[in-house]
């Protein structure tokens, strides 16, 4: 027995139901579509370096979502969403500490 | 620090038992709280990685006349790159479909596949530090390469760890099949491989296409 | 002790007596609390409010533990109420959740005044004088652009004119303190950071290195000596004609680590600040850059060379924190 | 031959530095030397490794991590005594710069990251699973791993200063000072590595003890039912989980910095160094929280506790620890005011570092209404409670003196500054951990701690605190700025630097008697037969002192906050005993060796970074990934613990 739970059946569930492979092919798909735009975005020079850099991030931005609820997910789980929370926390902490290291980095200073 | 999904062993012999309604990964408690575990050793991954673009951003400049990015990044190298991890982890996430589907042998296929991509992913990424170095591009030589190499890089040897792991659950499902186990451990590393393809998504905007543009 | 025997309010006015005494400088030993400048009495007046304002929680506090930890102790005869079960009062949360928010509100007002205040010169109507300093292993060396004279762990300044120290460092960082006149600001590689400060009446000050550089450390004081226009002018001139010159190769000495006493210099290379700065990483800081030399799109370019963009580098007339000297080639030249 | 030796001698030996080398190199060699032979002469090998090293027991592992943080104490706290000597006369000439700069580094790191940081983990380990009804840790073998990779991760760092020479670059070890170019030595590398093998064991700790506590409590506790130490515990997690990646970044890019030539903070080639002193706060400042939230949930069980009252406003006290997690993350940048941000960045962090404090105070007025109309014990827990609320408010307060940034530039780097973080650090932190020691104490072996001598110590300690560190804020307005090895005599600091001196020295003696009292109270102290010696409130008094192996043996269902007073005061206690018919196999972790081995290859794979001997390098880390994959590789873990044992070992109790 693998990991000694006796009252387990590891086996195929009684009445489990198939899943067909649909969401992860418009996952697949999604990421792709965005891929492309955001290469056709910034290789064709279709936009100024300001915008151009927002819409990136964006593009990245959903490209996240996509694989966060079509390959990882992230609503399952057992019990109260923790680990979702610990996410978004940690997203926000993560963009925090890059921006603002970005900020404090620029040395604007002030002196006149 | 891969060594949080590999903490076996545990002492809760109160938690409730297989809920089967759930998917096979989530069905025994004991595996679902690794999974959790799983997700905060992400959740500092993330961290880190925030880190070292921060420093990149800061340092991206700073290339004191040695190559900078417009001269050094390929643009057919890393879309290829790209392109093959965005595709390993869409066969990574048809392994965890089979593996709740109970198809052990479309698991091991898919696993396989994803693996292989993995592979050629990093071979491509090699072959690109390989030319930058006989280009003079080294690490040692300005801060901004130092930052480049140091954060790819540390994206790529994440990849090249998750290839080693992947391929030891392989085996592992291989050997013993599909149980609430290797089933937890398939969902586990799929996990590792969607975040990578997240962080490369990042990597590849923040640091080629806008180096390349901006 | 007696002490404790006297009255209530005798008790408050002795520790409003005492906190005065603590906040208005005790003997002239206590720098910080003696000012001797414009900013350093802005720094002084930010200390004593928050002081203040931290003490109307610390003064509360204390006396509430004393008076709860005798009144409640576990005592047979302690006939003080008990009520194990109470745990909640909306309306006292509400007050200790709003008192520190009030104070942390004052207090960050006043903070965010100074600190933008202290951006700029103490006194906008009357002329500045640069200062460049460049904290080394384990000196300090003092550069003014305007006279072109340069003093190793020494500087003079004239009373009542805002000085503007423009920092670097050609090794470690360090930081440099003047508690008489202000507070420190960091020298560090790479960067040319401002600190304005101003004497207003003559005297000798004490300045040191106060960021860890290493085994000299502790012997990085220099001394801030401020005298009248007329004198600081006496002294540049004086200065200039008994001094040696500061020559690039004088400069590749000082750089080396050791402890050396005060030195004076009646030159220095031309555009030497500059160029530390800039082979230092100053060449990636076009901002700071910019402000320092009047420079433009020279900097920008991060690819150049070590003191190329020197090469044509244009000096404005009347902005003193500009270098003379700019116009020649990127410090080569090793002074008269 | 005997060139060789004295070559070698010479580099890793330090046989050049003088007599007190010598001295500390035979010392060491001794003792090493006396342990291996009282294990070998009592037989005691086997019992080291299948009682200790092998063990994943969330109980034995905590008190590993109370031996190795008291241990690390006394070796912070000699180094805290040799500078306090050097600084008591101006000019004295009892160390060289060299020396005391290596002594000031060790202290500042060990006293962070190898006594602070290993006695919250006891505490964490000790408490948290008896306090959720839990029977150990989720991930016991991780939980383990994380124990070895401190504790070799400390061994690398202190063995720095026999073999191969002490860091010297201070505890946060700026660039470019910490460079190659500036600092050649192998020391700065023993910082480096050690800090990074035991930041990767805490970052494994912050996962084990969230994962622990989200998903293991007994049935029927809430999260607004947990013991106010667990939920201190959840929060001092979440800042490891997100501050401590940045210490690893920083700390890696530094050795890349010096091992591979790479120019991340180097002064030429591009580097900036500012961008460490960045990275580093952004972990630095949260590191503070993490070590004093749990300080905090001690506190707060031991005012319950000993003035026999539930605690003032429970979902304020989780909502202040929430806060303060969250904000702790931005406020950085007061580390470095001085460093040049602009004036808005500089009013931004100031201002988030005075907010910290508001929820900060909310705490310390519902401790005090804690004991407002309570019944007030004075017990050694509850002394060094009732010392930390006056020490902490000081140095609070002094802490938002400190954030208006324009004050901050007068205080930074100065002596007001060292006085201002000893105040918080030992006020709360060290208080809070010798509270918890003393309290938890009778659970973790089954006796109290000597009252006497405890208060003795209490009071040396404490008169010894203000007698040390209030001379020091006077020192900073006076213009002293920290890390000088001497300073002359004509500043008028040499009485406040004596009377400061004759403080450490009066703390130093406290320490003596801590010790004195634990080893007295072996032999002599109260022996434990109830379980609840303080009359608790919290489920870890239900369970006998020492707590058996499989800690419950059958496990709780929770209704209350405060379960087991409530259950005393209703006269319920029986519930809490096991009845034969509810025991059922008890299913535990095996023991395992590996995490040990995984701490020797990691330690064998820093030493040779230090000493950039590749081979050995490379062979160490292989080791690890060797071991990590046996690891994937196991699945027979775990065993049973039969009904019979369990109503065995329980009837031996008398708890049957």
């Amino acid at each position: 027995m693998a990991h000694g739970h006796v009252e387990l059946h590891d086996g195929p569930a009684p009445a489990h139901e198939h899943h067909g492979p649909g969401l992860y092919i418009v996952g697949y798909i999604a990421s792709l579509v965005l891929t492309a735009i955001a290469f056709w975005l910034a290789l064709g020079h279709h936009m100024a370096g300001g915008p151009l850099a927002l819409t990136l991030l964006i593009l990245g931005a959903l490209q996240i979502v996509v694989q966060l609820f079509f390959f990882m997910h992230v609503t399952e789980g057992d019990g109260p969403p923790f680990h979702s929370m610990a996410l978004v926390l940690g997203l926000i902490f993560t963009f925090a500490i890059a921006l603002m290291s970005i900020w404090i980095m620029s040395f604007h200073y002030q002196v006149q | 620090m891969a060594v949080a999904e590999k903490a076996l062993g545990h002492a809760h012999g109160h938690l409730s038992g297989a809920d089967l309604a759930k998917p096979l990964e989530y069905q025994d408690p004991h595996q679902s709280v690794r999974i959790l575990g799983f997700w905060l050793f992400l959740a500092t991954d993330m961290l880190l990685f925030g880190c070292l673009f921060a420093t990149y951003l800061v340092l991206h400049t700073h290339t004191d006349g040695g190559p900078t990015a417009k001269e050094l990044f390929d643009i057919p190298g890393f879309t290829a790159e790209t392109f093959i991890l965005l595709t390993s982890s869409f066969t990574g996430g048809l392994a965890t479909l089979a593996m709740r589907n109970r198809n052990k042998k479309q698991v091991l296929a898919w696993l396989a596949v994803t693996i292989l991509l993995g592979l050629s992913f990093v071979g491509l990424e090699a072959q690109e530090f390989y030319k930058d170095v006989l280009e003079g591009a080294t690490m040692q030589r300005s801060a901004f390469l130092s930052a480049f190499f140091t954060l790819v890089g540390t994206h790529g040897s994440h990849v090249s760890l998750g290839i080693v792991w992947m391929f030891s659950i392989l085996l592992q499902v291989a050997k013993r099949g599909l149980t609430q186990v290797t089933a937890r451990k398939i969902f586990i590393v799929n996990l590792y491989w969607h975040f990578l393809d997240v962080v490369w998504v990042f990597i590849f905007t923040v640091v080629y296409l806008f180096g390349v543009v901006l | 002790m007696k002490r404790t025997q006297l009255p209530k309010s005798n008790r408050v006015l002795a520790l409003a007596a005492l906190t005065a005494l603590l906040v208005s400088g005790c003997g002239p030993e206590y720098l910080v609390l003696n000012p001797a400048g414009p900013v350093a009495r802005e720094e002084l007046h930010l200390i004593e409010l928050s002081t203040v304002l931290v003490l109307i929680v610390i003064i509360p506090v204390l006396a509430l533990l004393a008076y709860i930890v005798w009144r409640y102790r576990d005592k047979p005869d302690n006939k003080a109420p008990y009520t194990p079960k109470w745990s909640e009062s909306k309306a006292l949360e509400v007050v200790w959740w709003g008192i520190p928010v009030v104070i942390v509100a004052v207090l960050g007002y006043y903070t965010g005044k100074s600190t933008f205040n202290l951006t700029e010169p103490p006194q906008k109507d009357v002329q500045p004088l640069t200062v460049q300093v460049t904290s080394l292993n384990w000196k300090w060396l003092f550069q003014y652009p305007g006279q072109n004279v340069a003093t190793v762990n020494y500087v003079e300044i004239p009373v009542g004119v805002p000085i503007q120290f423009e920092l670097t460092a050609d090794a470690p960082m360090n930081s440099f303190w003047v508690p008489e006149l202000g507070g420190q600001e960091y020298t560090m590689p790479g960067m040319a950071m401002r600190l304005w400060l101003e004497a207003d009446k003559p005297g000798t000050y004490y300045g040191s290195g106060a960021n860890f550089t290493g085994k000299g450390f502790a012997h990085m004081n220099f001394t801030v000596k401020a005298v009248s226009q007329d004198e600081f002018d006496q002294w540049v001139k004086q200065i200039k004609s008994n001094s040696p010159a500061l020559t690039m190769t004088g400069y590749e000495q000082l750089k080396q680590p050791s402890v050396v006493g005060t030195m004076s210099y009646s030159s220095y290379p031309p555009g030497l600040f500059h160029d530390v700065v800039w082979a230092d990483g100053g060449r990636y800081m076009p901002d700071m850059m910019n402000d320092m030399t009047g420079m433009q799109g020279q900097t920008a370019d991060a690819a150049k060379p070590n003191g190329a963009a020197t090469d044509t580098a244009k000096s404005p007339a009347g902005d003193t924190s500009s270098m003379p000297g700019m116009q020649m080639d990127g410090g080569q030249s090793a002074g008269h | 031959m005997p060139d060789a030796l004295r070559q070698f001698a010479d580099t890793y030996l330090m046989w050049q530095e003088g007599p007190m080398i010598w001295i500390s190199d035979v010392l060491i060699l001794l003792t090493s030397i006396g342990i291996v032979a009282t294990l070998t002469y009592f037989k005691k090998w086997k019992w080291l490794w299948r009682e200790w090293l092998t063990t994943v027991d969330h109980k034995k592992i905590g008190i590993m991590y109370l031996i190795a943080a008291l241990l690390m104490m006394f070796r912070g706290g000699a180094d805290g005594l040799l500078m306090r000597t050097q600084l008591a006369a101006p000019g004295m000439h009892f160390l060289d710069a060299e020396h005391y700069d290596q002594i000031f580094t060790t202290h500042g790191t060990i006293m962070i990251l190898f006594m602070a940081m290993p006695f919250i983990f006891a505490m964490f380990n000790i408490v948290v699973p008896l306090q959720i009804g839990a029977r150990d840790v989720a991930f016991p073998y991780l939980n383990a791993i994380s124990f070895w990779l401190f504790f070799f991760g400390a061994l690398l760092f202190n063995i720095s200063f026999v073999f191969g020479g002490s860091p010297d670059a201070g505890w946060f070890s700026y660039p470019p000072l910490s460079e190659l170019q500036f600092d050649p030595g192998p020391g700065e590398n023993f910082y480096l590595l050690a800090l990074q093998i035991s930041g990767i064991g805490s970052i494994a700790t912050g996962i084990n003890f969230l994962a622990t506590i989200l998903k293991m409590r007994a049935p029927g506790m809430t999260l607004m039912r947990m013991p106010l130490f667990t939920w201190s515990v959840v929060a001092a997690c979440i800042v490891i989980i997100f501050a401590f990646p940045a210490l690893t970044v920083a700390l890696a890019l530094l050795m890349l910095d010096r091992i591979v030539g790479t120019h991340f903070f180097t002064i030429l080639h591009g580097g900036n160094p500012m961008m460490y002193i960045n990275l580093f706060w952004v972990w630095g400042h949260p590191e503070v929280y993490i070590v004093v939230l749990p300080a905090f949930g001690i506190f707060s069980e031991v005012v319950a506790t000993f003035s026999r009252k539930r605690v003032f406003g429970y979902s304020s006290m989780v909502a202040s620890l929430i806060l303060i997690s969250v904000i702790s993350y931005f406020v950085w940048a007061h580390h470095f005011f001085t460093m040049g941000a602009g004036a808005d960045v500089n009013t931004f962090f100031a201002v988030a570092s005075m907010a910290v404090g508001i929820p900060t105070g909310v705490k310390v007025f519902n401790w005090l209404f804690t004991m407002y109309r309570g019944r007030i014990r004075l017990n050694l827990p509850m002394l060094w409670t009732i010392a930390f609320v006056p020490c902490f408010a000081l140095g609070g307060a002094t802490g938002i003196m400190l954030a208006a940034a324009p004050a901050d530039y007068q205080y930074h780097n100065s002596y007001f500054l060292i006085a201002h973080f000893h105040q918080v650090l030992i006020g709360g932190v060290v208080f809070g951990m010798l509270a918890g020691m003393y309290y938890w104490w009778p659970k973790m072996f089954g006796f109290k701690l000597d009252e006497r001598i405890g208060r003795w110590a209490f009071w040396f300690f404490n008169i010894g605190f203000y007698v040390c560190f209030m001379p020091q804020y006077a020192l900073g307005f006076m213009g002293m700025q920290r890390r000088m090895y001497t300073y002359p005599a004509d500043m008028g600091w040499g009485t406040l630097n004596f009377i400061s001196t004759v403080g450490a020295y009066l703390m130093g003696i406290g320490f003596v008697l801590i010790v004195a009292q634990v080893l007295y109270s072996i032999k002599y102290g109260e022996r434990d037969l109830t379980g609840d010696p303080w009359d608790g409130r919290t489920l870890e008094w239900s369970l006998p002192s020492p707590v058996p192996h499989y800690n419950f043996a059958v496990i709780p269902t929770v209704t209350d906050r405060d379960y087991w007073w409530k259950l005393k005061e209703e006269g319920r206690t029986d519930e809490l005993k096991p009845k034969p018919e509810d025991i059922q196999p008890i299913h535990m972790p095996k023991n395992s060796g590996r995490p040990f081995i995984m701490g020797v290859l990691f330690f064998v794979a820093g030493l040779g970074f230090v000493f950039n001997w590749y081979v050995l390098a490379v062979l160490g880390l292989l080791g690890v990934v060797v071991t990590l994959l046996a690891r994937s590789f196991e699945y027979d873990d775990e065993y049973y613990i039969q009904p019979e044992e369990v109503e065995h070992v329980e009837a031996a109790l008398g708890r049957l």
